[in-house]
């Protein structure tokens, strides 16, 4: 039997759901457990009602569970929306001094900000009081919290929230009934971190040396943490007037031969688009991240959907190759980030990731990066002693439609690109041949491109009747539900990908056709994987979709499937 | 090694005969002949427009990005390696009118680059519409009813934060490369605006009308190019009589001068070290 | 049999190529033939090369011939260029004072330059010489040859082009051998026109009141056309900063409840795909032309492709209906340009009309326009009379997700629109539920689009083997092309969209059923309709595509097809 | 019929306690009461951001539309509707960043609309990023080593040919509700940049640090709005002392009087009358 816990903190903005949050799910993955946690939030500083949730597991968890089994409640709202979500014998955990007046066996009271101020002398410490009872509840070890606590806060702010947090602690061991014994998970130790976090290391350990970006939810702490680390890693950051100029600075920058990135979502991706033929036009390589929400317009800001995949695989007039990933867990942000510099250099074209809002705030724990297997590709590059002499050509015609890449300041090249059509040697041109053999040119890229598709991952039984496919973040929640699915009916198979385009079509194709049935799985209105499928291989598929702006969890595919049967 | 006027042979250019942007090209050429610039040394980052082909017609490192959108790449690429000399061209169009937000932001942040911009009161390329220079009451293609009162690139350069503000005149080869000159030799951002006729679309604003009003800032001795309100003043001079010269000029630190990145050398240099982000994963547990 | 005849004026940009073409078109138009000119000419002002083709025939023609009766060269590049074009008989009309040293019984000299300077004592009417000897060549109707350039040429220019025309008229009488005397084409009068035109006409008869836009070849002329008669039509016309400007002043324009639009190519489209998003979360109708050229990036400026078709389709981020006309010939730009206004308002969302470089400036003759069949729908709107009372919610749900349409201003409600996620009275929302309602909302008004979409034209036998299949600019060459394979091979068939979204899923997959095989023919790389055709019928076709930048020919076609075969 | 302030109620704000926007929302709802302005005959349009939510908490005719991008639909609007009072709101991000271009465009074409722009020096619904006018070397999570030099509005605007220049302070409602009616009854473009403290994020320029050193223009008697030079000199002013009030004012003919179409009345009171178009065809025979 697996042990699993699941949380919830839920407050207004401002009040620190967050935070509580993040320690809470900290101190599980520090225990052993493998954790994931999500994150809901409006588009306010202060106010409005947030939550976050937090699955703990023995076993490897990657989506949230719609039950809770201890909620913290930093507001009286929070009691009202989530109290029917509690589990048989799940509590909350709230202050009862502040919210007078309520019943219930399921409450918890646990007076947060006066036990702060008398055990630690500050209100402030209310929230440290709300997690040390909550971890009072399932029998933390008290060393594990005040390390924690002493390595969050520093100094003598750290002994005070260990001080109020051993309060809330202790005062959970009164609630006897309550408890919910848990011993320690395993003794892995597992990085927790969410899907910006993992690209924006990836970023870093890829060797990128320029981002411009315009802050936008939700990418905005990828610009945030580079921007931090920037002084150490030897890396600029330029928060651009505009989305515009963040883009063509990020290819001014891979031009010059350094590796540049930029960051937006929808919004701001519009904006880029222009830039983004830029950078196929001239052969520059550039990563972008595409981290998108509910649209069209504004949307949304702070929600979740996949509903951009269309527009970043056809964004810009004009045609050319391009590659779309779409990582499925915080492995796949950080690997395929590191990827997508070598792909951008070895192909000399940009290279997209799509992300979202559900990605980018979710936690997951996952195994220790190995930096060791990061390889750095820079492709091609001028040699003058292997060149075949004349003036440098920056795009000189070549089977693989790669040439080599000079940067300037070489002495021996003067490197001239272009975004009008151009000749091998980067110059405006007008004839039909010239502009016949480049489109070509760019376009044999893809010969090599499609070699190197990285594989969607498959799950389940090798005759799954029932195929369910999904892209990008619904990986662990589809995952869950064919697992859940399969332990009723063993039927069931989970075909996941993380590299859009080049589209896999052989591994696509194979899959639905073993099957009977094929439900794909999208945070969108239209089902666009299902569209592109079904273009891409003439098969018609199912769709189960969702566009409310909330994610997916395994409850919801499972409800799906059973009715559609 | 010494820089000769052959090092800058490019292309022949596609310009109407008699086009100022001619002029303009010689200028650029003996500016950067007499200040010995290697080519493999320099960035030419251009738009498009007419302005935008010159690159083309000389040598060099060239970045010919979109319509509008010169300044950004030109910026980033001074960022990425400062050893480089970075020119951005313009037109009027490119720069004032689809590239205006880039043009303020960079003065403002004082980026390390020379701005060329020629002025042509006129989209050119395009055959004859309105741009945000064309003179009030202009009329053309797209203002049957006359042009809008016009944007001053040189008061919106002082107002933005650019540290040289200088005006030239496509018809004087002389003055031109000298402001040129000015412009690459100074530190931070440099603004220079050109007065250049557009033979076939602007009929108003002839090398004969400009000739007519031009006159030499330098010719006032009491005019001191380091006294912003007067520059500003002076930026508002047009109609009967026209300034060209340095209008402003000032000493701040550049905007590459603000990162710590950048003190182990440039960018382009710096090696990649995967192994050093062992200390980002420290912090995930 | 019919009479036909194909001209060809060459020369530099600058020497008048283009207006000399369109005298020629205009001069066989009045003269009772039908005709198609097409243009070639580069990104440059003067120098260069470009010619201007002419094809005059007494039956329908909608393309191009590849081959030549009579050169007018203005310069020797397009003598050296175009010689080897010349149908067998065909001739040179050329300046032999001014390119001495030429041979051949193919070269008609007709000092053009100095008879100009003789008869009109203007060197400057050297063209006109030439128009008069190539007209003189056909035995053209003289006084209709007068009376084309008294009214083109005003006051005493108009007299003195007489004179030139007329000596370059006689001086061809002397060569007998090079005359293919013709007579008149028909008694019908027609229209001489190009599909930008034919688009700016279309949108004044349809009331446009507003239009900002930001010049870009192709679409330009538009701009100009429009700006030119706004003040005959109270109509205005607003050079905008940038493109991003231009098409939200065209929102906000549309907003207060005029009729507005703006045109751009490709480049400008990019940035205009934000507003577009704007318009559809706001519900806002709005027009706008899409012009295309080759692309990526800059491309080639002022050539031809139909490359953004997936781009339009998918534009913006997030989701929305929208619909995608592609005008096939000049009465289509027309037609549906006044068409495009009111499906806009009807259902109160942005239409896209796809042109590109070849329609926009290719003249066609055309019956005159009807504009008494004009009719203007300006869809529902609010009345406060019919109103449930309460206050005005701009977005107040509805079965076919149209909510009646209030304009700022009214007395009798306050007008309220959100690029956010809304409720029903405009105003911001976090919730799921709305956003679910919402989503449909809009979507459902797919069910009246679809209703309502314009059928893809159909020519051929009713049980052709062959199907050809295009969209947009092609249709005259596509058409052409079957005509001609039918006579031979009565198994041609020609399907020819102008609608693209709603796709015609019906009226595409009942053809190709019914052909054994299909081609789907592009001006583009990828195949960009034949992708959506299998995307949205399951069905699989080949593809001729081009994409040098030039348009196709009739021949060009069948010489595809009969090495397909 | 009189307006009242209860007209102008609308959804609850949605900002932090204590938010500087709260004052903006007051001396808003002020001006047009005092203007007696029916919320009818009002359009707000609005970017995005926190300013961008204004127009939910008051009562009118609504275009939130894209951040950056209240300008344009805002000027079209006026074009089409002159009727009605346009009132444009940004923040500093939206306004200068975002939409700087539009800014300046629009201020050289001097379209009749009022401009607001909440100034708080900091992105705030995106929780803290520099801003275009945060003050140089402020610390910002995009700008670990310090700001680069700032936007200055006003002095941008006044370079840019906007008719009426004015900064105010949102901890000074009388003060700003005055410079919200001068906009108004402005005929031109008229901007009023906002000193807005965020108490979220902005922890430098509080209302303390801005109210230790705003002081009123109109207290030196012989301060002259209508001198540009004078302005543009004041429009420099920063740090010890602030100054608010109308630095600027000028008559000049507006954007929407160069339209003969405009001449008949509103373009949306205007008929559609398709067979006005014959004449047109008669062209191509
Ligand atoms: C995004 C975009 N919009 C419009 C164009 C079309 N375009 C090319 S050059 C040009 C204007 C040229 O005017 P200017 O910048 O003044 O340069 P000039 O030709 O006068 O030197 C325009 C509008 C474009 N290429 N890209
Ligand atoms: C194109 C685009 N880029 C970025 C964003 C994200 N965004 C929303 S508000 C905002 C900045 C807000 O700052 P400001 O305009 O100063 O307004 P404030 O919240 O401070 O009032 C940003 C970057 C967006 N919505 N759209
Ligand atoms: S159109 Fe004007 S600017 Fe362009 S090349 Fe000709 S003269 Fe020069
Ligand atoms: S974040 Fe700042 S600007 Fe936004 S509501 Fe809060 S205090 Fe106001
Ligand atoms: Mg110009
Ligand atoms: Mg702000």
């Amino acid at each position: 039997m697996t042990a699993e816990i699941n949380f919830m903190v839920g407050g207004e903005a401002g009040q620190g759901v967050q935070s509580v949050g993040l320690l809470l799910a900290k101190a599980m993955a520090r225990w052993g457990y493998y954790v994931f946690a999500d994150q809901d939030y409006e588009s306010r500083v202060r106010g409005g009602h947030n939550f976050f949730r937090i699955r703990a597991s023995d076993s490897h968890v990657e989506a949230i569970r719609e039950s809770v089994d201890i909620l913290i409640a930093l507001n009286k709202e929070s009691i009202d929306l989530h109290r029917r979500e509690l589990t048989k014998g799940g509590v909350i955990v709230y202050d009862g001094e502040k919210l007078p007046g309520l019943a219930g066996n399921d409450l918890i009271n646990v007076p947060f900000t006066s036990l702060a101020k008398e055990e630690a002398g500050d209100a402030v410490m209310a929230n440290t009081v709300a997690l040390g009872a909550a971890l009072g509840l399932i029998g933390y070890d008290v060393n594990l919290l005040n390390e924690l606590l002493t390595g969050f806060f520093s100094g003598e702010s750290g002994a005070k929230n260990v001080k109020a947090a051993n309060a809330g602690y202790e005062l959970a061991q009164e609630f006897e009934g309550a408890q919910r014994k848990l011993t320690r998970g395993g003794e892995d130790k597992r990085m927790l971190l969410n899907g910006n976090e993992a690209m924006a290391v990836g970023a870093i350990a890829a060797g990128c040396k320029f981002m411009s970006a315009y802050p936008m939810t939700p990418i905005t702490s990828i610009m945030e943490y580079l921007a931090a680390h920037s002084a150490e890693f030897g890396l600029v950051v330029v928060p651009a007037e505009d989305e515009i100029s963040a883009i063509n600075m990020t290819v001014g920058a891979g031009y010059t031969g350094v590796r540049a990135m930029t960051a937006t979502s929808g919004g701001g991706f519009c904006l880029m688009v222009e830039g983004l033929g830029l950078a196929a036009m001239t052969e520059t390589p550039i990563v972008l991240i595409e981290g998108t929400r509910p649209g069209p317009a504004i949307g949304l800001p702070t929600r979740t959907e996949q509903g951009d995949l269309d527009f970043i695989l056809h964004a810009s007039h004009g045609e050319f190759p391009r590659v779309v990933f779409a990582p499925a867990t915080v492995d796949d942000c950080f690997n395929l980030m590191t990827q997508a510099f070598n792909i951008a250099e070895r192909y000399q074209m940009p290279v997209l990731l799509i992300t979202d809002h559900y990605m980018a705030n979710s936690y997951f724990t996952a195994d220790k990066f190995d930096l060791s297997k990061v390889t750095i590709d820079r492709g091609l590059l001028f040699d003058k002693n292997k060149a075949a002499g004349g003036t440098y050509k920056r795009y000189a015609y070549a089977e693989s439609g790669i040439s080599p890449r000079a940067f300037p300041g070489n002495r021996d090249a003067l490197v001239v690109a272009d975004s009008d059509e151009h000749d091998e040697a980067g110059h405006l041109i007008e004839d039909a041949e010239t502009r016949t053999k480049m489109m070509d040119k760019r376009f044999k890229k893809m010969d090599g491109l499609k070699k190197e598709i990285v594989p969607p991952r498959y799950y389940g039984a090798d005759n799954a009747e029932t195929l369910l496919i999904g892209w990008g973040s619904t990986y662990g929640v589809i995952k869950e539900a064919a697992a859940t699915m399969n332990t009723s009916d063993s039927a069931f198979g989970h075909l996941h990908l993380s590299q859009i385009w080049p589209f896999p079509v052989e591994a696509v194709s194979a899959a639905m056709k073993k099957a009977k049935r094929t439900y794909v799985i999208e945070n969108n209105f239209t089902g666009q994987l299902a569209g592109l499928i079904r273009e891409q291989t003439g098969l018609a598929a199912n769709s189960i979709l969702k566009y409310d702006g909330r994610p997916f969890t395994p409850e919801i595919i499972l409800a799906e499937l059973r009715k559609q049967r | 090694m010494t820089v000769k006027m052959e090092d800058y042979n490019g292309l022949t250019p596609s310009w109407c005969p008699g086009c100022g942007n001619f002029g303009i090209l010689s200028a650029v050429k003996k500016a950067l002949v007499e200040l010995n610039i290697d080519p493999h040394d320099l960035l030419l980052v251009s738009g498009i427009g007419q302005a935008g082909k010159l690159p083309h017609y000389t040598k060099g490192n060239v970045f010919n990005s979109l319509h509008g959108r010169p300044m950004p790449p030109a910026v980033a690429a001074k960022i990425c390696n400062r050893d480089l000399k970075v020119i951005a061209i313009s037109g009027d169009g490119d720069g004032y009118g689809e590239g205006g937000n880039h043009f303020i932001h960079a003065a403002r942040r004082n980026h390390d680059i020379t701005y060329l911009v020629h002025d042509n009161q006129i989209y050119g390329l395009t055959k004859g519409q309105t741009s945000p220079t064309s003179d009030f009451g202009f009329v053309t293609k797209t203002t049957p009813q006359g042009a809008p009162p016009p944007f001053n690139p040189l008061g919106i350069a002082i107002a933005a934060g650019a540290t040289l503000v200088a005006r030239s005149f496509a018809g004087d080869i002389e003055h031109l490369s000298q402001m040129i000159k000015e412009g690459i030799n100074h530190k931070g951002f440099a603004l220079i605006d050109i007065l250049q006729p557009c033979v076939s679309f602007n009929h108003k604003n002839t090398y004969a009308w400009y000739k007519e009003r031009v006159y030499k800032l330098d010719t006032d001795a009491s005019y001191n190019p380091a006294d912003k309100f007067a520059a500003f003043k002076k930026a508002q001079e047009w109609g009967e009589r026209i300034p060209i010269g340095v209008f402003y000029r000032e000493d701040k630190p550049v905007y590459e001068s603000e990162f710590p990145a950048l003190e182990k050398g440039t960018l382009v240099s710096q090696a990649i070290e995967p192994m050093k982000a062992e200390k980002l994963l420290a912090e995930f547990f």
